[in-house]
């Protein structure tokens, strides 16, 4: 935690990063690591996908080790790990398919 | 253009006479059905569950992709999800076209794509457990 | 294993019943169908003659081959005769196989192979008239 | 027509060659050239397929042009234009196959 310190008066006013919101769907394997299959994470503005991937394995550490091997999609479209997200962007962790 | 994932049993014959039109003369067929093991242990039934919204849209990219390769005007493509029977069809896939060698690429092409990237994960139900199938060839790259 | 000729509509389910056996995944069929032109020239309705006990013979030894090369125990092989009108299938194939390839590969193989071998000939029906169908490079070697 | 003539006393008789008697099938154009779908044919023993055609040609001369664009199949097995027949065999005269 932040210790609480007040800006010097000189100082322009802090401007708190903005949060944005985003939703996170699971599925096969991984809905059941996760023991659910969507979530809301809040994230700060610039996050990207690894970023949500660290913020959600401080719950699921197991879910680091997965993570070489899951791709993403955000929004329906696949992205690699470094993509950015924005304010409610779907974000999926997809295991490998087997369809067909 | 048939694209769709269906909780209820595969009509097949509703896909081919979707693509048997008039100018076509040849029609390549392919249905994934469920086997009774996997890699010799025996399998009670399957289950597939999908990114539904994403893999509809995944699917019809490669139906358009066959389309436009082969200059085809026919294409059905139907995969079911929820829990499948061993002999069941968990896919099934029809192409017309006007001569046989561009009905079987493309058919072939639409199944071999789909186990690459469509958003859809198979569960092996077996005597005393299951598993969720993940090929370890099967990750799709972004983009 | 499904070998015959018939004059009526092949029944393309009961062909793919036939390989739907509980050891295959996989299942690819070809219908030849008859299209509504020959190169761009209106087509009526064809006509199929067979000189019957040599064709069957000859599919049901092209479907053999098959069976011994990639390994199968389900294939199923119609071919219509007589007169048949648009859309219609003149000819249907089945092959189930544990895995896709070698159904893909076994179900071309047979089609291609019949066209080059058996005793069946193609009349097609213009608006002004008939002519047999005479492949140029169809012609069976011997032995 | 042969002359008949008595063999000289000493010498051994003469053995007549042996006739075969060929069933002959046509198919598709060259049952429209033939205008018939069959016909029974008797050959001298030791007759190929060729000369069965050439024997045909005498009645209908286009099947002399055919040949080089037909297929021979004897009891239903291809078989190449030298192929010796045999009594009672079935010839099919196979114009260029077009199933499928």
């Amino acid at each position: 935690m932040m210790a609480k310190t007040k800006p010097p008066p000189s100082a322009p006013p802090l401007v708190a990063p903005a949060a944005i919101s985003v939703r996170v769907l699971f599925f096969a394997s991984v809905a059941d690591l996760m023991g659910e299959r969507r979530r809301n994470l809040r994230l700060t503005a610039g996050a990207t996908v690894a970023d949500a991937l660290r913020d959600m394995a401080i719950d699921v550490p197991e879910l680091a080790a997965r993570a070489p091997h899951v791709s993403f999609a955000v929004n329906e479209s696949f992205v690699s790990a470094d993509a950015p997200l924005s304010n409610g962007d779907e974000l999926a962790v997809i295991p490998p398919v087997s369809g067909g | 253009m048939i694209v769709e994932l269906t909780s209820d049993p595969i009509d097949v014959p509703r896909l081919i006479d979707h693509v048997n039109k008039p100018s076509n003369g040849g029609i390549c067929t392919f249905l994934g059905v469920v086997r009774d093991n996997a890699e010799g242990r025996p399998v009670v039934k399957l289950g597939y569950e999908a990114y539904e919204s994403m893999a509809v849209a995944q699917m019809r990219a490669i139906v358009e992709e066959a389309i436009q390769r082969w200059d085809l005007d026919a294409v059905a493509l139907s995969h079911r999800t929820g829990e499948l029977q061993i002999g069941e069809a968990s896919v099934a896939i029809a192409v017309g076209a006007p001569h046989r060698a561009e009905a079987f690429e493309a058919c072939r092409y639409i199944i071999d794509t789909l186990k690459t990237r469509v958003p859809i994960w198979k569960k092996e139900f077996f005597q005393d457990g299951a598993v969720w199938v993940e090929p370890v060839s099967s990750q799709p790259s972004a983009g």
